[in-house]
């Protein structure tokens, strides 16, 4: 057995571990911070273009590299641990999205641009009102195309494509829409995270093409829980780091923080939901590449699990900072903040949670 | 028991609501101040009102300008004014923490010249005790205050100033002597926050509000005559500040979120097994909220019900900041994940969400401000529950040769 | 105002708390424990008697002292300090079944008994299987009398009476049956709390007269709700109190191990979670006596928050105190198991939280 | 990544899987055993068939008599084995903790002496550390052992002490110079469990049963011989057993509570709201417990792996105690308080019930044993994250004199 990924995997990890150490992080999110367009840094973009992260999971005839899932989780990890200011996490579901459920067309389409940069996509479910990724959405097929309105939707302002939720017969449904028409307005919204733009589409006979039905969809939805939960895990691991960090350096009484069991076992907590986290993630990586039928159940324990370590690991960063912590100018502002953007980006915990409970449900009248 | 006032908090109360209705009707209705010129000069006039109504340091001894009356004649004023539009808040920090102790421990010609004026409103007064590297640990301070001749000069650097801006002057803690034991080199003093080499800043929360000042003190001068207590004493006359302080931290911020909001949310949400409000995890939410919400709301009635009969309140109280912060912080997070991506969205000032969301900001600085969650724990293990203090590094080490452990 | 108990009550509290630190406790928990047949310890019994305890809810008429709420609950917070070998609560909540509910005939028969200490009460509701207070019981009139099971009843070994849900019209309501009589066998039955006795009524036809319809058991539910807050609050002090005095002696790796954060704030939380309880519980108190709407709220939040602060205190009471909290010999048993009885005894916090959220929606509604 | 076995796995657990059905027929079926002996020779047969199969001390040097294998055939055969009704468990501690210290600290001739025949099943081992006043604090060990000529006295008390009754030879760590500091004075022996003045008493659990033992010594005569490691370095070789018991510290006890009793339990239970299993707050535990318990057993699946790649495991193993312990507390509480007051009546043996409360016993002891909660934060605080040591009094002063803060 080898509940591990492979060297090939984790040496690319490394490498593109390198490159967001190099270029993103806390610093360059503060630049789009302090951007009031909060344009995207697409010197940064470039770079993760030529390191070929965009074209990981695109089939080698359409111009990628065609590799599997182990690597688009690690590369996931460290996107999220980067803050990276860049449509990576967008781009990589709308990626999934085509693979899942995407036709021939679609994908001669779009992959190869994909692969060499100059196509950005991004994934939408969201309306504005409280509402879960499986609801049936509002948006639906009249007028002879798409009607309604998306939002928020992650890098939609600079996206040129969009994978959709719109109602089907039983549910949900995707649908691919190209966002250079004008019967698909985009405009950018404001919200919790203030590095990671967002956009609201607004669709007005847009045109689209379906991709796949709602059960499709579902897997879409179980695989962007993978990917999403590996990148709430770098970034909770990044606050984690932060606040351990601080713990070791700051001194109050006399001796460094740290040291109090306050501190420390908080810190111990980071980690053992952290892990928890990891062991769940894994294994939805697993049932990812694997295509098991573990892939629901895993999928919703990792996005459960990794949400879980990243509030709390968020929430008690600041904490353990104390009054600095609580400025402007600290740094926890960006993990605080990216918590909601992780949990609001494809369903809160409660959602996930039920949906694992209802994969078991489900695993134990089939094996009844 | 009896929740309702006796005869005689009855009859106060319904003086004190018929003054306020007539002093206060002014102010009904009105748009908050635009300018900070605006909300001084609405926040003075209602401070003279109560002065000329006699009002003002209700439980003040009079030989200071007060009425030296009992504690729950203040605490029914001050329930009736906070149910009236009477503009309040920018005098708190001066005359509940700073004039108290300017008449513990300043001269008579310090008293004579300060207390009555701040009294009537003429001058606001901040508190200037935290530092960078003195939160938690307060007599970290390093601001440092030399002698020269007759005066001081200090220079250094204050956090978390409430409203130092709108301020004329300060109570500042600093170092006069390094070289003594980390509690025994610090001196208190007045400061003209007016004075040359006084710079506020605002302070930016990560919220993006502003609700406190850094000030940085750039060779200022202060008068001997202004100090408070004796020289390295600083951290004795500290503590009657804080004494005071710890009074003054109340509830829940007004208008944050509670157990009827989250019902209220609850109420128009979609889960997958159908309204958010009859799902049990919801309900024990709420549950919880109530709870914590109610709970500390029923213990402040003990501790003003002892007021009330002449007793001190027990240690009680001191549970009130520690439930409420953290409770904030869940509740509004809990709110918000209900809410799904919708509590995403911002720029819907004054609606429930927009509230959640200011919520789960202010909570993280709550849980921090005025004595951490886990100082707070300490204090009530140490001082309500007799357990050992935590083992620290010797206390004797002169200040500038401590090494941290 | 005065939100505080009346001199005279707190007076009779400590009467009553100098004759059990004297009598009860741990040890003389401990010789009931070490007794097979857990016989109940009669003279303490007597002791009660003759402090009047037993008669200070009976009216005067009946014999009694006549006093209100507030008396009686503080009575109850003694009584779970104590862990008192009697069965003073269930004869409690029975003199409160026959105040709420009983007739004037049955007032007459049974009040004078309760209040010289010649009668026994106790109360039951469970039958057995995992049910609610307020659920259908399968208990109800038949063959002329009672048929059914009640199960686990405390003290129903060595009551004479006793006050038992059965299926009313529209939810369970009270009939009192005298348990001398053949078709009301009793025998006991074997609990996690090895302290206080229970017992199993199986009623077959037996005679059994009505006290009050479904809402005056509810009534009488929500006082019994206070009376065993403040119970509760009782062992969680003393629970509480042995954490912390253990705290402050024992030592590990050369300090008291009270001045670890860890355990500090572990007994910090306790005492928070105590005052919650306290505050929630004198509302009740107030409610109770001053037969106030808000009495359902208070004492469903009351008993929430008190079960609460004793289920954390007893848990963490034995891991404050490590190896020996874990033995036979050690009192943190008695606590652990009473945690257990007591939320047995009423229904369990769950129930209790969710009627608060019902009784919340009641009020909201009726000051809509 | 693979779950399955990779082909040499394969092959080897084949293998294993044919043996143990061989030979661990005769043991299918039976009924526990009704006394210590009947007890005592099962377990003891097991262990000399697994001998004389070469499946005893598979990752053991070849010259103790072990295999030399990898640990992964351990892992499969273990695996396999717990599979299979074989007797298991009364040589765990002693073939897992007690003879790996003896190979590694004793002398060629007590290792002669020893090491093959607890092997071979013929002696059964116990391990004699903790102490009343040391447990957490281990080194804070007061049994005595005072030389006298080339033997030792033994005097003292130790407790939590599984099987010692029915035990040969023990490991006991003595303190032999209390007036060195703590951790310098301790010695390491081999004790005869059947020598005079060893007096073995069960230890009763809060439960009421009786798992382990207190062992007293009273004036017990050891051979300086059967002395293990140098005088005063008995914290290192301590220090050795530990680090083998880190690694023998399971996850969940087998039969304990888990995500889908709860479900199960949930399924027969009604609440106000309707079906237990359908309201969204149980729901939540059964995900929190699946999270906690498939979290616990996938972490563990990645420490194999990285055995079964010739890896060191990192720490991730750390957690799963920590997490187990609380977890078996929550749900079997939960579970209970489900059950409402059917939860509290006991006798019912082999009920889900009965399982349950079972383990809400004992979860409150796990949650102390092999490091309480706050040993096991600690360590991950300050090993796997590198968070400073607690502010301890100083290490050098004489055990004798320690005075505690």
């Amino acid at each position: 057995m080898n509940f591990d990924f492979s060297e090939e995997a984790r040496e690319l990890q490394a490498q593109a571990r390198r490159f967001f150490d190099a270029e993103a992080g806390p610093d360059a999110a503060r630049r789009i911070l302090n951007d009031e367009e909060r344009a995207f840094d697409t010197e940064m973009w470039s770079g993760i273009v030529d390191l070929g992260l965009t074209a990981l999971r695109v089939p080698e005839v359409h111009g990628g590299l065609g590799l599997g899932a182990e690597e688009i989780c690690l590369i996931s990890e460290e996107a999220g641990r980067s803050l990276a200011p860049v449509p990576l996490m967008s781009t990589l579901l709308f990626t999934e999205a085509l693979l899942v459920a995407g036709t021939p067309q679609q994908h001669e389409r779009w992959l190869p641009g994909i692969a060499d940069g100059s196509v950005i996509g991004c994934f939408g479910w969201g309306e504005g009102r409280s509402q879960l990724p499986t609801a049936m959405p509002d948006t639906r097929m009249a007028k002879g195309g798409l009607v309604g309105m998306k939002v928020p939707v992650a890098d939609a302002p600079i996206a040129h494509v969009a994978a959709l939720t719109v109602a089907g017969d039983d549910g949900p449904r995707l649908y691919l829409v190209d966002l250079a028409q004008d019967a698909a307005a985009v405009e950018r919204v404001d919200v919790l995270d203030l590095v990671r733009l967002h956009g609201r589409i607004a669709l007005d006979g847009a045109r689209a093409e379906p991709m796949g039905g709602t059960s499709a969809f579902s897997d879409f939805l179980d695989k962007a829980a993978v990917l999403t939960s590996f990148e709430a895990i770098g970034t909770q691991d990044a606050a984690m780091t932060m606040a351990v960090t601080y713990a070791r350096e700051r001194v109050a009484f006399g001796q460094r923080i740290g040291r109090y069991q306050a501190v420390k076992h908080k810190a111990a907590d980071m980690y053992v939901k952290q892990q928890l986290a990891v062991a769940h993630a894994m294994h939805g990586a697993w049932a990812f590449a694997a295509d098991a039928p573990e892939l629901r159940q895993a999928a919703a324990a990792a996005r459960t699990a990794s949400l879980d370590a990243l509030t709390f690991t968020a929430e008690e960063n600041v904490q353990i900072h104390g009054g600095i912590g609580f400025t402007w100018e600290s740094d926890c502002q960006f993990y605080y903040r990216r918590a909601r953007a992780l949990s609001a980006g494809l369903g809160s915990r409660g959602f996930w949670s039920e949906r694992l409970v209802r994969a078991l449900e489900q695993r134990n009248a089939e094996t009844a | 028991m009896d929740f309702n006032d006796n005869r005689e908090e009855a009859a106060l109360r319904a003086r004190v609501r018929a003054w306020i209705a007539e002093n206060a009707a002014e102010y009904e209705g009105l748009p908050p101040a635009k300018t900070p010129e605006e909300y001084v000069a609405r926040q003075r006039g209602w401070q003279k009102k109560k002065y000329g109504g006699g009002y003002a340091g209700i439980t003040w001894p009079k030989k200071f300008g007060g009425q030296g009356r009992a504690p729950m004649e203040a605490i029914i004023f001050s329930q009736e004014e906070s149910r009236s539009a009477a503009p309040t808040g920018l005098y708190d920090i001066g005359l509940g923490m700073c004039i108290p102790t300017v008449f513990t421990h300043g001269s008579p010609d310090v008293i004579q010249r300060f207390v009555r004026r701040a009294l009537e409103g003429d001058e606001i007064w901040c508190q200037l005790f935290s530092e960078p590297s003195a939160g938690s640990d307060l007599a970290g301070i390093r601001a440092k205050a030399v002698r020269d001749g007759t005066d001081w000069i200090v220079n250094g650097q204050k956090v978390w100033t409430t409203n130092a801006h709108l301020c004329d002057y300060g109570i500042i803690i600093t170092r006069t002597d390094a070289g003594a034991p980390k509690h025994k080199g610090l001196t208190m003093f007045i400061v003209d926050m007016h004075a040359e080499g006084v710079e506020c800043r605002p302070l930016k929360q990560m919220s993006g509000a502003s609700d406190f000042n850094e000030v940085f003190f750039d060779d200022v001068r202060i008068p001997d005559a202004w100090r408070l207590g004796a020289e390295g004493e600083g951290w004795q006359v500290a503590l009657t500040t804080l004494m005071n302080e710890r009074l003054a931290v109340g509830g829940k911020p007004r208008n944050s979120p509670d157990w009827s909001m989250l019902m209220r949310v609850a109420a128009i949400t979609e889960t997958a097994r159908g309204p958010a409000v009859h799902q049990a995890d919801v309900r024990e939410r709420i549950a919880q909220a109530y709870i914590n919400d109610r709970g500390v709301a029923l213990t402040q009635q003990r501790a003003l019900s002892a007021l009330s009969q002449g007793k001190t309140p027990g240690p009680e109280q001191s549970i009130a900041k520690l439930v409420v912060a953290r409770q904030m912080q869940e509740i509004s997070r809990f709110a918000l994940d209900l809410s799904e991506s919708a509590g995403f969205l911002t720029g819907e000032d004054g609606s429930d969400l927009a509230r959640l969301q200011d919520s789960y900001f202010w909570a993280a600085g709550l849980r921090i401000a005025g004595g951490t969650d886990e100082i707070l724990r300490n204090i009530i293990a140490e001082r309500v529950l007799g357990l050992p203090g935590d083992l620290r590094p010797p206390k004797d080490t002169p200040f500038n040769e401590v090494q941290p452990l």
